[in-house]
């Protein structure tokens, strides 16, 4: 796969707060079809270099590369036009709008009607009906009509990644989509992303804790310790090498197993 | 951090004057911009007038109101410069309560201005009441009524204060929008209070003898000769640097400071902690209310003459001060208050119709360099 | 049936005193003018007090109401310059009679209508009369006025009177109207006068409307030490006590209930402690002499309230008040009158306002009464 | 066995209009450390919201050293002795994390010692003793939560998820953690998705569905019954492997 | 026809519709049922501030930009088509004219103040256009040659719009309030009470001039409920909402804000005109004020924010209240002053105290409505429903917990 070229690459993405470096030199590229999961102790960067990414932030050198063009000066909503979804690791909805108008407001933004003033949304039915089926997808179907921030916390997480979904990037990025989810719940939305991999065009990027998971989804994986990339390259060996070992799942390994 | 500090100074050239000048700049830009402004003055003012004005005058036409600027001599510069300054003080005794108030517990008071009214009466009453010590000339008795006047009309404003919190804030914490809305119908009902209180008709204030006049530089004096301060604002600057000094020392120094910053975040993980909030911001807001009290007695005074809507119209000023040092920032109020003081009277001298547009002017400038004032606190 | 006068002014609101003032005084005049009957030529009179609340579109409405409703004969007010300027011409679609009692010059100047008459001063007499009281030869003065109609008005007619009476205006200082701090205008004051030798007298004269005034301010200063003497109109009684500072300024003003010997007068001061423990005050006596002035009025018509009539009738009327004999001239409607000359006395009193706490005040002391021949104020309409 | 050291009984709970606990009895055995499971939405955070007086409660009671505590003032209920760390962690976000620690210890300056301890734990707290707390990435903000909680010693631990979103590694040192505070004598009751977590910590166990307690006892009873879990949380270990 | 008219946003309330109707006629026929200037000055108030406010509402209410500056455009209006009129005469070419430089005006203002909003953020927005609003004031005040300064310019109308244009005979109009009272009064004879209460409407220019900004009013209010419930609206209340978010879904909020405050800065203009034709005398103070800009605010929240319909609400209510209440108090203190009891009190609720009432009703009103009249009635009518609904479906207290299939 690594003959065609990657979709979104990270070239020496580097960014300071003050005094703290919390993405160092970062450079990587994925390619379609594939799904990265992106691993690292607490503060390793991973969300900030995310953040790098998909334009939350501005990198203090390096740059961002979707399809070889530089998009490092471009903001944030022109990324997620031009195809880069974002879920965040910290909840982030529309609090006081239904679980429906949520998804509706990611599923129109495909449709660049925003500026559409005189046409009535709610007759807009071809809308609705998708964003129905995303919350389906999420099973959150029955809470349609419930107000996002009455949800549990669980559904709140499920909302999150209904609303990527319903983006339709090229480029998915998950942030800790099944932190706080209950354990049987937890499969519908591994089983929605190994869907989306399945798809071969899109790329996905995982940030996730939990080491089954990452072990039974991601074809790649890479771990970032204090801002730096330190290692790369197939789950099995990467979680057996001995940087992985000590830095992230620390000695105990025989409980951290099963988690 | 130790690690990442050392990494950057090895990163970091020496800096040279031109990084100082911003790294000062950045660091300190209220006494940057205190220090630009009265500079530029002086300059002007050590330019001879004939120099410039020169052409217009030998042509005997009249000169350019701009020009004029450099008629100022140094002891007009000084004037200006030391009672700017003064009256910085008097703007900042009055702000101060509304920043801390916003600073501390996010309540945008719309309404000081009807404290300041309130207070402004209280004093009234107190001088009035005991003019004859006023005009004994006593310095004693002088000290005594300043006293009573004031801390008669913290009391006052302070009492107010419970009842308004409790009463009219309380149920709009955390929503501004509702806040700026109750305040202003707070501050409509005291001033009418002070209508039924006191009647409609302004109500003069004897200030004490010793109080007025001012005080004047012998003419002998080189580059400041006979330039006169009023004795006045000579003690507002008194006052208001005490009560500086004491704001910061509470806020800073003690941990009711930090308790109230968290508690405008989240009421109810302070109190997960243990803390009863409310007693804590009704003391917070009493206090911003006594202040207002107390600016608006020393203003009455200065004026010589109260009335009820004297608090409404200081409270646009009041406003572009605190915005303009950082809403909330008690620095920042204090230094606001001081630029402003002096633009008012560089501009009023330049050109009076301006002095009231510059000073917003002065705040939109300072908001488009800094959009968080001259010293933020909102820390997001 | 009765005769209808509509009091529409601003009862509530920033100048609620002054609209106070004027509707006791108006209340007063007609009793003493009908001996407390009433009635004049047999006609009941009927005062009807409206609030305009300070709003000009508020006290159109409400002297529309007046005309159209209440049918009433007269609109007396507003108070308010700028809401009594907008209420003109109602009077004008209406075609009644209508009494302002703003001070502004336009309202018998630019902005006058036939139907309007106004009793109170207008700006210029203030004007005039001040230059009058302290203007000769070689006098210097430099002004300080706010930056509006009202104060470049009083200061082109202060300007005429006082280089009519030989004086000269060497600097004009305008001020916004809600300027706060005075240093900057003092210093500029003093720099226009400190160096002139050739004046034997140097006065800095200030026409300003509102609570904040600069005297006092620029007195603090102290002018004297350049030989600079405070000159300024007289003014409501709370304002007058600040003016203890100005120990022997003089200036003239409209009005002061110890100025004037006549039994009207004399009514009035004793009646007001009577009923208000405190002094009259200014717009006290101009609402009397508002009463006074309908009541001879309607006397000349024979009772009729047509409007022509009552023109007519106001045109060139004569009439005493409580600060002496008033002609309203024909030309603008205006309402001549004597203006008095005083020189300011620190005093301690305790009999100007209720209550009896004792406090030093300025006492506006005579020195001689103003009569309207020798104003010439100018005609602006 | 010795009288709980709390005791909800019959408790009921709403939200605005919505009723959300509907009769929740539970018992906390004194110096034990109780797990409280339940797929999304059970009620699990509202009951320890209810404990903590941050929800009224229109019937039942709440018991703690067999005193009744409900409808207490919240201020009241933390300093008779409960640490609380809630789902969103509740962190200022806008004061350091050294100012945040400073308010959780209430009764005074922080011990030295255990700060030192909690230093221990979570190393990044150290590094970012003076950073703004809402600056620190989601894991190290889940520590600060945590810190806060036990920075001084507490009778009763309430705590909501805490292993959500955290580094294998760090959830181990969390659990060491755990254990040592157990040791200490503490009462801990954890709402926890992670069961394996959940199974290396509790003695005893309860769970939650539909707003009431639909299954209490030892946790030993709980690991050992597959079929028990199944049906309980609709749980398999196979799911993700 | 309605659903299409009303785009599908309905006022969800019975009281509520009720309410929006009765407002609607009793504009519509406002000068025949209500007689007196007072009354028809308070309608023509009321149609133009619903514009105002509602305007107001699309930044506050959907977009959460506080601004203080709106009156700022209200008063380009005013002022524009004043000085208009004061130049070029009493023509509709000046109108136009005015109408049409205060519009353009208007809209670059609003550019400029859109890019601020990106730099200058919420409550320091909100003040910042405070002082800006403050400092146009002042503009205004020294350019008293051409404003008049305090003492405000007078509209010189075109005849056709002014009282002198009337037809002869006037129409006839009946007076109900009038009408109720003297039924209420002397119920014996109610004939004379109905003849008493039919009056004379003064068929002229006036009346001409209200119903244009009637008419004006009613449309642009309808487009107005047409673009909150367009996708553009929608989009609005997500920045509302969750600015970042919406950001990171691809909407390029900064564009949405300053499209809707140079919208409804443009709609302020358009209210400041009418208002300068209906009252036909502006001041800095009746057009400019920082009070009447609070006032503003506090119709849109007393009436509802973020529901367009609470702006109909709150103008009506908030200027019945600020044009009669003083007359309501001094029939209140008039009675008072019969019951020795309450005499003593009476100077409390005299007439000129009204503004103290008026303040009280100012802050219980944002207590009693914390969703606005509007909110707090549909409220009510939500929770009536849901109570039917649980009568049906059994006990709908486990609605939010119970978790289907
Ligand atoms: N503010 C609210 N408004 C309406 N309903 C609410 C609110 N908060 C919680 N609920 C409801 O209360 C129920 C229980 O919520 P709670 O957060 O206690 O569940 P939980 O067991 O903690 O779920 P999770 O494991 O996802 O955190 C949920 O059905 C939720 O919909
Ligand atoms: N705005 C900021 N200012 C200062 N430091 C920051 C800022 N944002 C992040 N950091 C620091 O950068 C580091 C990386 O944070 P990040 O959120 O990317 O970690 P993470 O890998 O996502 O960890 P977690 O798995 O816990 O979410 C952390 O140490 C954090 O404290
Ligand atoms: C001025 C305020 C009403 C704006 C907004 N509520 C804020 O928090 O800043
Ligand atoms: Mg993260
Ligand atoms: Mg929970």
């Amino acid at each position: 796969m690594a003959s065609e070229n990657p979709v979104i690459e990270s070239r020496d993405l580097t960014i300071q707060f003050g005094g703290h470096v919390a993405v160092n030199q970062v450079s990587c590229a994925f390619y379609p079809g594939t799904l990265t999961s992106i691993v690292g102790p607490n503060g390793a960067g991973k969300t900030t270099w995310f953040n790098l990414i998909s334009g939350q932030l501005r990198p203090t050198s390096g740059q961002v590369l979707l399809h070889g063009e530089d998009i490092s000066r471009l903001p944030a909503p022109t990324r997620a036009d031009k195809g880069l979804g974002r879920a965040f690791q910290l909840t982030n909805l529309f609090p006081n709008l239904t679980v429906l108008e949520n998804t509706r407001l990611a599923v129109a933004s495909r449709y660049n009607i925003g500026y559409n003033f005189w046409h009535m949304a709610a007759r807009r039915q071809d809308i609705t009906d998708r964003a129905m089926d995303y919350l389906r997808q999420v099973r959150l179907e029955h809470r349609a009509d419930a107000i996002a921030n009455g949800l549990p916390h669980g559904d709140q997480r499920k909302l999150e990644v209904g609303l990527l979904l319903a983006l339709e990037p090229e480029v998915f990025m998950f942030d800790e989509p099944t932190a706080g989810m209950s354990v049987d719940e937890v499969p519908i939305i591994l089983g929605l992303i190994a869907d989306i991999k399945a798809r071969q065009d899109k790329v996905v990027l995982l940030v996730e804790h939990k080491m089954d998971v990452v072990r039974s989804l991601s074809d790649r994986i890479v771990v970032l310790h204090n801002g730096e990339l330190v290692a790369d390259g197939e789950p099995a060996e990467v979680i057996a090498s001995p940087v992985v070992q000590e830095a992230y799942l620390g000695v105990a390994q025989d409980e951290t197993e099963q988690v | 951090m130790t690690t990442e500090t050392s990494v950057l100074q090895d990163t970091r050239p020496t800096p040279g004057v031109r990084q100082r000048l911003a790294a000062f700049r950045q660091g300190y830009p209220h006494f940057f911009l205190l220090g630009l402004l009265v500079g530029v003055m002086l300059i002007l003012a050590l330019v001879p007038y004939q120099l410039v004005a020169g052409p217009w005058l030998r042509a005997g036409e009249d000169v350019p109101y701009l020009i004029q600027y450099f008629r100022m001599g140094t002891t007009t510069w000084f004037v200006l410069t030391v009672s700017g300054m003064a009256m910085g003080l008097l703007i900042f005794i009055m702000s101060s309560g509304m920043t801390l108030t916003f600073g501390l517990m996010s309540v945008l008071n719309l309404g000081h201005g009807g404290f300041i009214s309130f207070g402004a009466f209280c004093g009234a009453t107190v001088v009035v009441y005991f003019s004859a010590w006023g005009a004994s000339g006593n310095l004693f008795l002088t000290i005594a009524v300043l006293m009573l006047a004031c801390f008669y009309a913290m009391l006052i404003t302070g009492a107010l204060g419970v009842f308004f919190e409790r009463v009219v804030i309380k149920p709009v914490y955390g929503d501004h929008l509702k806040q700026i809305l109750v305040t202003i119908g707070g501050a409509i009902i005291l001033m009418e209070l002070i209508h039924v209180i006191w009647g409609a008709s302004d109500v003069p204030v004897p200030r004490p003898q010793l109080l007025r006049g001012a005080v004047i530089i012998d003419q002998a004096v080189p580059f400041i000769g006979g330039a006169a301060i009023e004795i006045y604002r000579l003690m507002a600057v008194i006052v208001g640097l005490i009560l500086y000094g004491l704001m910061l020392l509470i806020i800073n120094k003690t941990k009711v400071g930090v308790l109230i910053r968290a508690g405008v975040e989240s009421r109810e993980m302070v109190e997960v902690q243990g803390y009863r909030i409310n007693l804590l911001f009704l003391a917070v807001f009493v206090a911003g209310s006594a202040l207002a009290g107390l600016g608006g007695a020393m203003w009455g005074m200065y004026e010589q003459i109260v009335n009820a809507h004297m608090g409404e119209h200081l409270m646009i000023m009041v406003i572009v001060v605190i915005i303009l040092g950082g809403l909330g920032s008690i620095t920042g109020c204090f230094y606001g208050a001081i630029l402003v003081g002096l633009i008012n009277l560089y501009v009023g001298y330049l050109e009076p119709r301006l002095a009231g547009i510059a000073t917003v002017g002065l705040m939109v400038a300072v908001l488009m360099w800094r959009p968080q004032g001259l010293i933020p606190v909102l820390r997001h | 049936d009765s005769v209808r006068i509509a009091h529409v002014t601003g009862f509530s609101g920033a100048l609620e005193a002054y609209a106070e003032q004027t509707a006791r005084g108006m209340e007063m005049g007609f009793e003493y003018a009908t001996d407390g009957s009433m009635e004049v030529e047999g006609r009941a009179i009927d005062l009807m007090r409206k609030d305009d609340q300070g709003d000009p579109s508020r006290a159109r409405a409400l002297a529309e109401e007046a005309y159209a409703e209440d049918d009433a004969h007269f609109v007396v007010g507003s108070i308010a310059s700028g809401v009594a300027l907008a209420m003109l011409d109602v009077a004008e679609e209406w075609e009644r009679i209508m009494i302002p009692e703003g001070v502004a010059d336009g309202i018998t100047g630019a902005r006058h209508n036939r139907y309007v008459f106004r009793i109170g001063r207008n700006s210029s007499q203030d004007a005039v009369s001040n230059a009058v009281a302290v203007g000769g030869e070689g006098v210097c003065v430099s002004t300080i006025a706010q930056d509006y109609a009202f104060g470049r008005d009083g200061v082109a007619a202060y300007k005429e009177a006082m280089e009519a009476e030989g004086g000269e205006i060497v600097h004009e200082e305008y001020l916004p109207t809600d300027a706060t701090d005075f240093t900057a205008a003092a210093e500029r004051l003093f720099e226009s006068l400190r160096d002139r030798d050739d004046c034997n007298d140097k006065y800095i004269f200030g026409i300003w409307a509102g609570q904040t005034n600069p005297f006092g301010r620029i007195q603090d200063l102290n002018p004297e030490r350049y030989g600079i003497t405070m000159s300024t109109g007289g003014n409501i009684l709370p304002a007058m006590v600040g003016y203890s500072d100005f120990d022997g300024m003089e200036g003239a003003t409209f009005y002061y209930y110890e100025h004037t010997e006549n039994d009207m007068n004399q009514w009035l001061v004793d009646e007001h402690y009577e009923r208000h423990d405190a002094a009259p005050d200014f717009f006290t006596a101009q609402g009397f002499s508002q009463a006074i002035a309908i009541t001879e009025a309607l006397r000349a018509t024979g009772g009729s309230t047509d409007t022509e009539d009552l023109i007519d009738a106001f045109r060139g009327l004569e009439f005493d008040t409580p600060k002496g004999a008033m002609r309203i001239r024909p030309e603008d409607h205006q309402a001549m009158q004597s203006m008095f000359h005083f020189q300011i006395e620190a005093q301690r009193r305790s009999d100007w306002f209720a209550g009896d706490d004792e406090q030093t005040v300025g006492v506006p002391v005579l020195v001689r009464e103003i009569p309207m021949d020798e104003l010439d104020i100018p005609i602006r309409n | 066995m010795a009288e709980p050291l709390m005791k909800l009984s019959g408790v009921h709970a709403d939200i605005g209009q919505y009723h959300i606990l509907h009769g929740v009895d539970l018992e906390l055995p004194r110096g034990e450390l109780t797990v409280l499971l339940g797929r999304n939405g059970a009620g699990k955070s509202t009951t320890l919201r209810t404990i903590m007086g941050l929800t009224d409660v229109p019937r039942g009671r709440v018991e703690f050293k067999g005193e009744d505590i409900t409808g207490w003032p919240t201020p009241r209920i933390a300093r008779s002795g409960i640490a609380f760390v809630p789902e969103d962690m509740g962190i200022f976000q806008l004061l350091s994390v050294r100012e945040n620690l400073d308010l959780a210890a209430a009764s005074g300056p922080i011990d030295k010692e255990r700060l030192e301890w909690v230093f221990g734990l979570f190393p990044a707290l150290k590094k970012f003793w003076q950073t703004d707390a809402g600056n620190l990435s989601g894991g190290q903000k889940q520590m600060l939560a945590i810190a806060r909680a036990i920075i001084e010693p507490r009778e009763l631990l309430l705590v909501d998820e805490p292993t959500k979103g955290l580094a294998p590694s760090i959830i181990n040192d969390l659990r060491d953690a755990f254990r040592e505070l157990k040791d200490q004598e503490a009462t801990i009751l954890l709402v926890e998705q992670n069961f394996n977590f959940a199974r290396a910590l509790g003695q005893t166990v309860a769970v939650m569905d539909d707003g009431r307690v639909v299954h209490a006892g030892s946790m030993a009873a709980l690991a050992e019954d597959d079929a028990l879990q199944q049906d309980l949380l609709g749980l398999s270990l196979g799911a993700h492997q | 026809m309605i659903h299409s008219l009303l785009s599908g946003d309905y006022p969800r309330s019975r009281v509520l519709s009720v309410l929006l109707i009765a407002i609607l006629v009793g504009l519509a026929l406002g000068p025949f049922l209500f007689s007196g200037t007072v009354a028809f000055r308070t309608m023509g108030l009321i149609v133009v501030f619903i514009l105002v406010v509602a305007a107001y509402d699309l930044m506050l209410g959907y977009t959460h930009v506080v601004s203080f500056a709106h009156l700022m455009f209200f008063g380009f209006g005013a002022y524009g088509v004043a000085m208009a009129l004061d130049s070029m005469g009493s023509n509709f070419t000046a109108i136009a004219v005015g109408t049409g430089a205060s519009l353009l005006l208007s809209i670059v203002v609003a550019l400029l103040l859109g890019l601020l909003s990106l730099r200058v953020k919420a409550i320091f927005f909100a003040l910042v256009t405070l002082a800006i609003a403050f400092s146009f004031m002042v503009l205004v005040n020294q350019l008293y040659t051409l404003t008049g300064g305090e003492d405000g310019m007078r509209v010189a109308v075109p005849r056709e719009l002014g009282p002198a244009f009337r037809l002869d005979e006037p129409w006839t109009g009946f007076s109900i309030i009038g009408w109720v009272w003297g039924v209420i009064t002397n119920p014996l004879n109610i004939a004379e009470v109905t003849r008493d209460a039919f009056f004379d409407v003064r068929a002229n220019g006036r009346l001409l001039m209200y119903y244009v900004s009637f008419v004006v009013t009613l449309v642009l209010f309808i487009g107005m409920l047409r673009l909150v419930n367009s996708p553009f609206g929608r989009v609005l209340l997500a920045i509302r909402e969750n600015e970042f978010r919406a950001e990171a879904l691809g909407y390029r909020t900064v564009y949405y804000r300053t499209a809707v405050v140079v919208l409804a800065s443009a709609l302020a203009t358009i209210g400041g005109v009418m208002f300068a034709l209906v009252t036909r005398y502006i001041t800095p103070e009746s057009t400019l004020d920082f009070e009447l800009a609070v006032f503003v605010l506090l119709m849109c929240v007393m009436g509802g924010m973020g529901t367009l319909y609470g702006a109909v609400v709150g103008a009506t209510v908030f200027l019945i209240a600020q044009n009669y209440l003083q007359d309501l108090l001094g029939v209140l203190s008039g009675w008072m002053d019969q019951v020795p009891v309450l005499a003593m009190a009476a100077p409390l609720f005299g007439a000129d105290r009204w503004l103290l009432w008026f303040g009280v009703l100012f802050v219980l009103s944002v207590y009693f409505f914390p969703t606005g009249i509007v909110g707090q009635l549909r409220e009510w009518a939500a929770r009536r429903s849901r109570a039917e609904a649980g009568q049906k479906a059994g006990d709908n207290a486990d609605e939010p917990a119970s978790h289907g299939a």
